[in-house]
Order: structure tokens, then C-alpha cells, then sequence
């Protein structure tokens, strides 16, 4: 038997495997056993109601995806009426991730989420799809230190702080976030982009630009946690393009202590159990008792000879 | 011929329409199914048949299934595409879809041979419902939207209620499944663009018709907007009840994205709802045309 | 007759396709004619002798590559002995890409690449596998402001500026380096990013990382073209996962003047005659008499019935 | 029965291994072609061959194709893959290539059947030279390495020379080409691991009385690194010349990108070399083993 728990930023997860903010809901339970997973984190939520952007507010691009959902909310009678019931009867803990234009705005909702039934907050401080003004808190380092330390004043439960990829140095953001109290870090949100129809000459996305997310962006999230890894001490989530438990290791070699998966369960509705059936097998196979063990495991030394085996394949 | 095995959605799954998380999920699955035929039906439609098991043939009328359409490079089709059943066979294990070649998805459908399997994963949605007490019912549609419409008029028929089927195209020849709804019973009407039958007002009159004939217990449409504002306009001022299956792209079909939202009015007011997961059909009056 | 001339900071190209530096040599005239082309951009040079990184040097990743080939280079004798006469003999514009540790080094390099035979300058400050120090000068304003000030003092070519898309904020970039005298922008460069071999727990890419290329990127980096367009007044090139010449117009819609095609040549080695194909039969059919009437020529306005057609296929 | 259709390269061809891009480029070409059969050979190698025109058959020993591999989705193969020509036909118009199953390009490739079409991408690369007054020559390869080398054995007897192919493999059951070779009109002399007739000593035996009877004016090779390090040492020894074939993971295949390079010893100096430009074949002492 593999050990597949782990502790993440003072919350214990019987295994690494977790859907990603917005592309998850309780219908899911029609297609898996939503208690297998790891957590439930359900969609980011903002105090005021809200309807989200035009369509199209999604389009296809090569192996990902945009999106310009936005952040469509009922508001907060509808949260805890609703919402927070509708996963009273799942047993992973539940995730509430959380989003705001303002420092405030963020406090004043983290505390309103710290409830009976929410065991962790996700700070979504990198969405790019917010109206407000434009640029995320996410996007440089003081914004996210005073948006964290704003939550983290707020809440007592487990703070984690969900960053952008669209920044010049994720390293840096990572300690900022760090440094005001997260207790991890998920690694990341989706990458600022358009496309454009050519025959009609417009945006693909009623809102022009939307996130791209998917396995198109897995090689350049990989490398921002395995930046984040060395930058911080608190556990890095890695998230973006996993389809696979191959895709989920390559986050966990890199060193990423759990995963969020996303557009994948889009297309195989199935994927996050098919993630945590491979990464049990992976670790049988490799004699890894404890999962854990794997995490930050890239061999970087010299390479030998095994791996230049494919230069002589017929020897 | 096609066997009845399409049921109803019950009035719990109705409940999901107002937001409400359902208390209990009916399965959804993911199989791969083999092609048992995938023939053109006129110069427009093919007609896919798949061999297909439980729980993927526990179908109910209006539902539909996300499929994975086959295709590779920079332009495969990353996403499912949604398709309605066409017909559903749970004993002899088939579930069939209609289906008209549009991009690229659909292009890798009509691919498709005997022998190759196909991603399914479903069936999803709310269907239609059939009220008790109602005696008859007209299904007017158009082009894909009779795939939709097929299974609704096939679970009338089976428990006794008459249907009356406007099938609409652009010509004679491009008339999908008027010995689909014959077979299964229905009093068939047939309109074209080219014979110049199937404008607004000549359909309306028709309906008229069979209002005062008694044979519109409700109204049941898919597809065509100016049909629908015109059932719309015939509901409000007949009262009589109706619905209608939309369409709007989808991404997981299981109400998780919120890409497919659009606007209905409900009880005066402006909400949206996902299509996926509140739908695909919709009160007739709620809807709004677009 | 479609008019594809367009005028680059000074240079004026018969069309508006080339190639990326470092995915072209002149052995790709076994496969097209070269003279086809708009401009001839070669592989970044360096005044020292280099050998560039351990292989492997390239890797797959979903309709994306990883390269991290660094910057190979036989020094300034082969350069003008060998390189730029192994050009003479074909007709467009040659434009020499390079590269350097210090903004002296940029402004000594120009200074030495500034031939007859040469018709433009490509300032690559963005490479991400240079051995130096780290960070390169693209990644942020100021140190980009000093090597084009640099290289815009040694050299009365035309002066081309290649940015990196591994930054928060493109627009600012792009504002430092036409500030400092570029005459045009490439954008973009590679984005940072690593992949790893899970059974060996190896990076695929003996430096680590590398950089990603190819369809894969596309969205990102036309969002970033659209933003530099509308940031400057200098041209933009637009170069990022261009396959096909729908792709090609993408970034023209978005406010590119002209193309550059990498990874593409390498799945197909005609890809860059076919995008120039492709972009003229575009033309035709939509009755652009002039190339340059596309540059930009994105609509953003109200979505109007047509173009919700999809909506009601059947109709 | 393959015919000889195949040509070797000439010095001005060489000079390109120094680095100098050559004045005049021998045209390669991008072209779908038909698969004609695409069999298993024995248990590890399959056997495609091709329907082809010219540019694409004008061969020279030696030459690889770039091979747009089948597959979708995000483990697609995204670059192409290189493959030596194993025989080739222009007259009846025929690219044929032996393969081993390795990875996901490869995989796809054995997925290829009769009427498919395959993008290949060629003739790329400097092939075998011969020089005038050889009239002899050793050629010693294992697995798929026979490919490439058997134009250079068909080359060698269409010119009249001599010779002696030393085929290697795991076992009997696994030796490749051995009929080719034996039609081409070469000495063919088997060795493998099970028979433990395989090791670089005993193939050095062998060799060394191939040397005595004086069939070995040059030494070729592909593929195995003891071999060549054997090769090496001897051809020093006994002053006798070589070529081996290399091979490196490539991306462009026409010398622009890079990725292919490998460490030569040029005249006493260490120097890169791209494989898919200077080589695949280089001088016996110049490559380095690894
Ligand atoms: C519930 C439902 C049931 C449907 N039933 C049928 C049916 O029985 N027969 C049939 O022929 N078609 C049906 N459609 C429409 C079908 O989904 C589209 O024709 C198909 O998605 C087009 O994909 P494509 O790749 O060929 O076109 P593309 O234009 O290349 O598709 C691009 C994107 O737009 C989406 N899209 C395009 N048109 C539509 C549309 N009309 N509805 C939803 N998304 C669209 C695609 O899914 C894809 O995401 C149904 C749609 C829905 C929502
Ligand atoms: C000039 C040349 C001629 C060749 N001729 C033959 C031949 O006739 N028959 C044959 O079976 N094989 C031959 N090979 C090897 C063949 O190219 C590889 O087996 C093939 O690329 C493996 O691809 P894959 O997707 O199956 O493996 P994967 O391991 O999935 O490939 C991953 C990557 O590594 C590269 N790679 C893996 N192994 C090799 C290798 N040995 N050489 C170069 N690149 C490699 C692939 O091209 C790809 O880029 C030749 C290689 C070269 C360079
Ligand atoms: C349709 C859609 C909606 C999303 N909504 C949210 C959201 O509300 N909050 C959030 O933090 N991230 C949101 N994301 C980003 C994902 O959580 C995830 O970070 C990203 O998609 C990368 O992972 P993936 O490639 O596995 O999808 C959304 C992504 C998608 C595709
Ligand atoms: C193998 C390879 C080598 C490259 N070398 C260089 C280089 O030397 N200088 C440079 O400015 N860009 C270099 N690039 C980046 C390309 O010029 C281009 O910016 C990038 O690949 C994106 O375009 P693409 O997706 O069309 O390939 C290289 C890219 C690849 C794939
Ligand atoms: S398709 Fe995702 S919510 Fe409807
Ligand atoms: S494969 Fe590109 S240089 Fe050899």
C-alpha cells in the first residue's frame, strides 16, 4: 500500500488530487466519486452578485483552451444557502476560493466564508477576467503581500493563495505571498490570451481576451514550480494542462506537493480519479511507499548511461 | 424500427432548472462505443449508429451526449461536441444521433466507419416532460433539431398521447425523418423554403389548425428562432403550455464552466442558465429569442 | 494583384513573411526558394565562440517544442567569411540577429555586423538560455532602455528589437525599447519552461529549461502583439506558433506589419511559402487590394447576427 | 528483388561537413505518399515501403528522410521523425525503410496501413562515400542499422566491388537484411548474442582475417558503439579508412536548428557537428564514441 497523504499548509489530504477553481461543480458526482478525491474547491466566489462576461466565453486553441467566464456569482445568501449545503454530503474537505476587487473586499469575505464545513481558503488573486480596474493583485509583489495579509488577518483557517503566471518573476511574487501568511501556494492560474476569427475579423471570446489553459501551458507552469519550490518553504500546488498522472508527476518531480486539475476533466470527466489510479500505480512501481518522497525528486546530476540508451537503441 | 425506451424527466430533475443542486445524480458515464453505421441521410444529415451499454442507453428524451470527436493536429477539436439522441435502444443496445457536418468536429465525425469506436460521455441534461392529462401534442422543428424532437414524440406516442409533427427543411429533399416520426406514429406535416410552405405565417396557420382541432395540448420546438417566437406568441395567447430544446456551446456539459449560460426571463425577471445542466429544454415562455 | 509590401522601420519587404532567427539556415533552400521570402532573419550571433548547451537540446510537448539550443556560434571570422557570403547570392533584405552579455557588447557587435550585405539589425535581448548572469535585458524596462539605446548608437541600420514573452506587462517593454530609437518590435521570443521525464525523473532538456515554441503559445502571444500595437507606433512583428496563414493573420489582425515563422519550418519546410500563399489568396478573397489595410483591422464592435449563425445552424 | 537506383555522394558534398554551406543545394522535398505494404520483418522490425516520384527517389546511400509520423492528441509526435532509406527504386518508383518500434512516433508508423498516405520529407543528409581503387569493402551492423547500410553494400557491388557484411543481432530469429545482403551480391557472415558469436572480440576476429585475405579496404559502420570503437581501433591499427552513419534526435533536419549536434575530433581539435547536415555519415575516425 502507498502512502498518499499529505499535509498541505496545516490541512491534511488523504491524497494530492484536487479539481481547479472554476472548472468543477457538485454535477461532476454524476460521472465519479467525488469523495476519492483529495479536496473539492469549488468556484471562485465574490460578495457582490455578478453575471460574468458575453459569449462565446470559451474557444479552442491548439491543445488548450480559452476562457472568459469571469466570475458569474449568486452572491453570498446564495453561497451559504446553497452552495455550502450542496457539499455538506461529500466528504473531502471543501475549499472556498475567494476573490475581491479590494483589500477589503477580500477580509471581509474571507471572513464570511470561515464556516463550519470550509476547511481551506484559496485566495484567487490572479483571475484576469475581473472588471475592476484591470490588473490582478496577483501580478506584482506588494498587491498580493497586502491582499494575503489582508485574508490571513481575516480568516484562521488554511490560506491558500492562488498566483498568476503572467508575471516576469514568479519566484518573487511566491515569497511576497509567503511572507504575508499563505500557508501555500497554487501554481497557477491561466495565461492572459486571445484569438481572433479571421474570416469575421473579431475575438474568438465576447470579452476579446479570455485564459488559456490546458496542456498547451503545462512545460511553462512545470518551470514556475519548480521556481516556486526552491523560492518558498510552504507546499506549491501545481496546476495547468494535467491530463494525465504522467502530467501530475512532471509537477511533483518539479516539486509541487499536491495537483489541481482543470480543462482536463472537460474533456475526459474522469480524469482526476484516472490521475490518482496512475500516481498510486507509478509509486508501486517505483517502490515509493510514501508520496511524498517524490516531491522536488528531479535528478538533475550527470546524466548516465541509461538515459542516452534511446542514441543506441539497437545495441 | 426504432423501440420506445426513452422515459421522461421527472419533476426532481425539473427542480434542477431553478439552481438547486439535485439531491441525487442520475449516472452520467464515459464509454467507448463501436460504429455500427455512420450513412448519409440526404445531401445534409448523417445518421450515426453506436453500439452502446448501460449506463450510456438510460436515456431519456432530450437528453443529450458530449462527444469526442476524432481529429489530430494544431486544429483537432479540443473540446466534446454536444449531440442530442436521436434514438436510444437500451435492449438492443444502440444509441443513434443525426448530425449535420458544420466544422471540424463534425467533420470527424462523418469520418467515422464501422468498426471505429467513439468517445461517449452522457447522457446529460434535462429533457422534455410530459404533463399528465394531455391528450395531444404538436413538435414543430426544423433540420438537426428533429434529432431532438424524435424521442419526444416516440415517448408520447408510448403512453397514448397523439403528436402532430411539422417537419421543416429547405426542400422536399432535404426532409429529415418524416418515416422516423411516421413510424412512430405521428400525424406528419411537411413544409419547405422551396415550395414556400414553411414561412412564419403559413406554419402558424397550420398550428392554428390543430389548436382548434383540439391536438395542442402543448408545443414542443428546437432549433429555429422565428419558430420559437411564433409558438411563444401561440402559447401566450391560447395558453397553452410548451417547451423548447436551445443549443449554445458547450465545454463539460456537466454545469461546471458556465460557457454555456444564456439569458431566460423567469418570473419577470432576467437570469441566466447554464444549457448543459439546467436544460438543453427550457419552459417555451421562458426562453428568450435571439 | 494584392499589394503585400510593407515598410518595417525603414525597410521596405516585397511581403510580409520570414523566418524566426534561429529556426533558418540557408540549407533550407533544398526545400523553397528562398527569394520568395520578405527577409532573410538568421540564427542570433555572439562575439565570442560558443558551443551552446548539452543535448538533448529540444524536446516535444503539446503542439510545442522545448528548445534550449542556446546560442552556438563559431565567432566574428565566420561570420563575415563565411555566413554572410553563404547569402549574397539571395535577394531579400538579410537581417542579422544579435546577441550579448553587457550593452557594450551589443553596441560593439552592431558596430561589427553593420556590412554591406546587411539590411537590418534584430536585437535579441530576450533569449532565455544565455549562460550569463540569468535574467535577460528584456525582462524588464530599464535594462532594455540601455542595450537599444546602445545598439541604436552603433548602428545606422534599421534596428529591429526582439522582446521576451516572459513578462507581466509587454506594453511597458515595448514603450522602453521604442524609446531608445528600436525601429520595430518582434514579438516574441520563447517562454521559459521545462518538462520532465517522470520514469527517469530527469529533466528532458539537458540545461533544464528551455524554451517553448510553437501552436501551442499562439493565444498568448497574440494578446501580447494586440497590446504592443496598441502601445507604440513603431511596427510589430509578430512571431509565436504561426503554422498556417490563418495563423499568420491572426497576429496581422491584432497589429502585427509582419510575420516571422519558426517551429513551423521545421514540421513543414514549406510552411513559410504556404503562409505567403495563404495570406494572398486571403486577400483576394476578401477584396484587400493592400496588405497593409489588415494591420489591426481587428472588430471588437457589438456581435451581429451573422455571426451568432452557429447558434442556429439549421435555420 | 531491389534494384541499385542508388547514388553516392560526391566530394563537393563532403566539403559541406567542414562547416562551408554548399553553392548549389540538391533539391528535398516534402510529399505524401502511398503505403504499399507496411509487414513485420520478425519480431522487432517492420518493413514500409512506399510509393514515391521523383525528387523523393533521387537517393544516395546513406540519406535519411524527415517522417510526419501519424498520431493525435497531446502525445502526438510533434516533430518529425529520421529514418534511413533502406532501399529505393526511382524507376519503379519505390522508398522502402526498416523499423523498429520505439517510442510514440514509431508506434505510429506500425499503425500505417496499405493505401495510407505518409508525409516524407527528403532525401536529407550525406551518405557513404567510395572511394576510386577500393576494391573491397567491410560493412558491420546490427538491428536497424543494416538499413542503412545496405545502399551502401548495393552501391559498392553495382560499382564491382567486394563486399563482406557482418550482420548482428540478439539472436538468430532477430538477424535482419540477411537475404537482402545475400541478393546484393555481399559475403554475408552472421553473428549474435546467443550464439555468443556477437562479442567485440570475436567480430574483431573476424574482421582481422577479412583484413588478411585483403576484402577490407574500408571499414563501415552504423549504429552500435562497441562496433565502432572496435572499427576505430583497427582502422588505426592497419591504416585502413571508414565511414559510420550516426545518429542524433533531430528536429528540422536540414541543418538550421541546431539540436542534432555531436562532439568530433577534427584534425587533434574537439568540434560539433550537426548530424542531419555534415553527416549521418562521417569519417570512422573522426566520430567520436559516446
Ligand atoms: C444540446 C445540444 C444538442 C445538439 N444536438 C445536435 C444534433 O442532434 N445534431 C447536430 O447536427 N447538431 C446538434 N447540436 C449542435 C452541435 O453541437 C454542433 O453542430 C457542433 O458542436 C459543431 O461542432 P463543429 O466542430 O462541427 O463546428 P465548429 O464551428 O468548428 O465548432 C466550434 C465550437 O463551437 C461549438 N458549436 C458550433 N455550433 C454549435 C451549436 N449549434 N451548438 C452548440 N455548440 C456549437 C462547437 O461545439 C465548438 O466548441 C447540438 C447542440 C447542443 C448544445
Ligand atoms: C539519420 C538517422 C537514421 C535513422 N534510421 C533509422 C532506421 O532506418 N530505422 C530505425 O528504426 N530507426 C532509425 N533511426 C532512429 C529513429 O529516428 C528513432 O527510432 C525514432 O526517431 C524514434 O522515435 P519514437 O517517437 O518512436 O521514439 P521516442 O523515444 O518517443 O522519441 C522521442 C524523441 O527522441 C528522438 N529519438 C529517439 N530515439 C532516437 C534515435 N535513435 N535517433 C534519433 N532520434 C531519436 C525522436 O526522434 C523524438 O524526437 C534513425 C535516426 C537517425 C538520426
Ligand atoms: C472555464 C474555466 C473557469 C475557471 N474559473 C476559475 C475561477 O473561477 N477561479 C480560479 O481561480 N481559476 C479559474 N480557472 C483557472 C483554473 O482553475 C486553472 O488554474 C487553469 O485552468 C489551469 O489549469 P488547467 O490547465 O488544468 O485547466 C478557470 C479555468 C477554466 C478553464
Ligand atoms: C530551435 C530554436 C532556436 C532558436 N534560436 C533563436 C535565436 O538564436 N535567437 C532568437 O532570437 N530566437 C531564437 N528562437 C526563437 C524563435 O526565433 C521564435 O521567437 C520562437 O520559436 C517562437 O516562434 P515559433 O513558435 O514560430 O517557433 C529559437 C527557437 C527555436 C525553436
Ligand atoms: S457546458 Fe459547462 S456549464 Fe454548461
Ligand atoms: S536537426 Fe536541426 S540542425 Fe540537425
Amino acid at each position: 500500500m502507498v502512502d498518499l497523504g499529505v499535509d498541505l499548509g496545516g490541512l491534511t489530504l488523504a491524497n494530492p488530487v484536487m479539481p481547479a477553481s472554476g472548472t468543477f461543480a457538485e454535477g461532476l458526482d454524476k460521472a465519479i466519486d467525488l469523495d476519492l478525491l483529495g479536496a473539492l474547491v469549488i468556484k471562485t466566489i465574490t460578495r457582490q452578485r455578478r453575471t460574468g462576461n458575453p459569449v462565446p466565453r470559451v474557444c479552442e486553441t491548439p491543445e488548450g483552451m480559452l476562457n472568459s467566464i469571469g466570475i458569474p456569482c449568486e452572491g453570498m445568501a446564495y453561497f451559504h444557502g446553497t452552495i455550502l449545503p450542496a457539499y455538506a454530503r461529500f466528504s473531502p474537505p471543501l475549499v472556498v476560493s475567494i476573490s475581491a476587487p479590494t483589500v477589503d473586499g477580500f477580509a471581509d469575505l474571507a471572513a464570511e466564508v470561515t464556516r463550519p464545513g470550509v476547511a481551506a481558503v484559496e485566495a484567487n488573486i490572479s483571475c484576469p477576467n475581473l472588471e475592476e480596474d484591470g490588473k490582478a493583485f496577483a501580478l506584482e509583489a506588494r498587491p498580493t503581500e497586502r491582499a494575503v495579509a489582508a485574508v490571513r488577518g481575516a480568516t484562521g483557517l488554511p490560506l491558500w493563495v492562488k498566483l498568476s503566471p503572467n508575471v516576469t518573476d514568479i519566484a518573487e511574487i511566491a515569497r511576497a505571498a509567503e511572507a504575508a501568511g499563505a500557508d501555500a501556494l497554487v501554481v497557477a492560474n491561466t495565461f492572459l490570451a486571445m484569438a481572433i476569427d479571421v474570416e469575421t475579423r473579431r475575438p474568438r471570446l465576447g470579452a476579446v481576451t479570455g485564459g488559456l489553459s490546458g496542456p498547451a501551458i503545462r512545460p511553462v507552469v512545470v518551470r514556475m514550480v519548480h521556481q516556486c519550490h526552491r523560492a518558498v518553504e510552504i507546499p506549491v500546488i501545481g496546476c495547468g494542462g494535467i491530463l494525465t498522472a504522467a502530467d501530475a508527476l512532471e509537477y511533483v518531480l518539479a516539486g509541487a506537493s499536491a495537483v489541481q486539475v482543470g480543462t482536463a476533466t472537460f474533456l475526459h470527466p474522469t480524469a482526476m480519479t484516472a490521475v490518482l489510479d496512475g500516481i498510486a500505480q507509478y509509486c508501486m512501481r517505483h517502490g515509493v511507499r510514501t508520496f511524498t518522497d517524490l516531491i522536488g525528486d528531479l535528478r538533475t546530476g550527470e546524466i548516465d548511461a541509461t538515459d542516452l540508451e534511446w542514441a543506441e537503441p539497437t545495441a | 424500427m426504432v423501440q420506445a425506451m426513452l422515459s421522461t424527466d421527472r419533476a426532481d430533475d425539473r427542480a434542477q432548472a431553478t439552481g438547486i443542486p439535485p439531491a441525487t445524480g442520475k449516472p452520467a458515464a464515459e464509454g467507448a462505443c463501436e460504429v455500427l453505421s455512420n450513412a448519409r441521410s440526404n445531401a445534409e444529415y448523417l445518421h450515426l449508429v453506436l453500439a452502446a451499454a448501460p449506463p450510456l442507453t438510460a436515456v431519456r428524451a432530450g437528453q443529450f451526449f458530449q462527444l469526442r470527436c476524432p481529429g489530430g493536429g494544431p486544429n483537432a477539436p479540443f473540446f466534446r461536441r454536444p449531440m442530442s439522441v436521436y434514438a436510444c435502444d437500451a435492449d438492443r443496445g444502440r444509441v443513434e444521433f443525426l448530425y449535420k457536418v458544420h466544422g471540424v468536429g463534425t467533420r470527424g465525425l462523418a469520418g467515422l466507419t464501422p468498426g471505429d469506436r467513439l468517445d461517449l460521455f452522457g447522457p446529460l441534461g434535462v429533457g422534455f416532460t410530459l404533463a399528465d392529462g394531455w391528450r395531444s401534442i404538436v413538435v414543430v422543428g426544423r433540420g438537426v433539431g428533429l434529432a431532438t424532437l424524435a424521442p419526444l414524440a416516440e415517448l408520447a406516442r408510448g403512453r397514448g398521447i397523439g403528436v402532430s409533427a411539422v417537419l421543416s427543411a429547405r426542400a422536399p429533399e432535404l426532409l429529415m425523418s418524416v418515416e422516423r416520426f411516421e413510424e412512430i406514429g405521428a400525424r406528419v406535416f411537411t413544409v419547405t423554403d422551396s415550395q414556400r410552405t414553411s414561412g412564419p405565417a403559413r406554419v402558424e396557420r397550420l398550428i392554428r389548425g390543430l389548436i382548434a382541432e383540439g391536438k395542442a395540448d402543448a408545443l414542443f420546438t428546437c432549433g429555429s428562432n422565428r419558430l420559437l417566437e411564433m409558438l411563444q406568441r401561440l402559447g401566450r395567447e391560447r395558453g397553452i403550455p410548451g417547451q423548447v430544446a436551445l443549443e449554445q456551446q458547450m465545454a463539460c456539459g456537466l454545469g461546471m464552466c458556465f460557457c454555456c449560460v444564456r439569458e431566460f426571463r423567469i418570473d419577470g425577471a432576467l437570469a441566466h442558465r447554464r444549457v448543459c445542466w439546467d436544460g438543453p429544454v427550457f419552459d417555451l415562455q421562458e426562453a428568450l429569442s435571439w
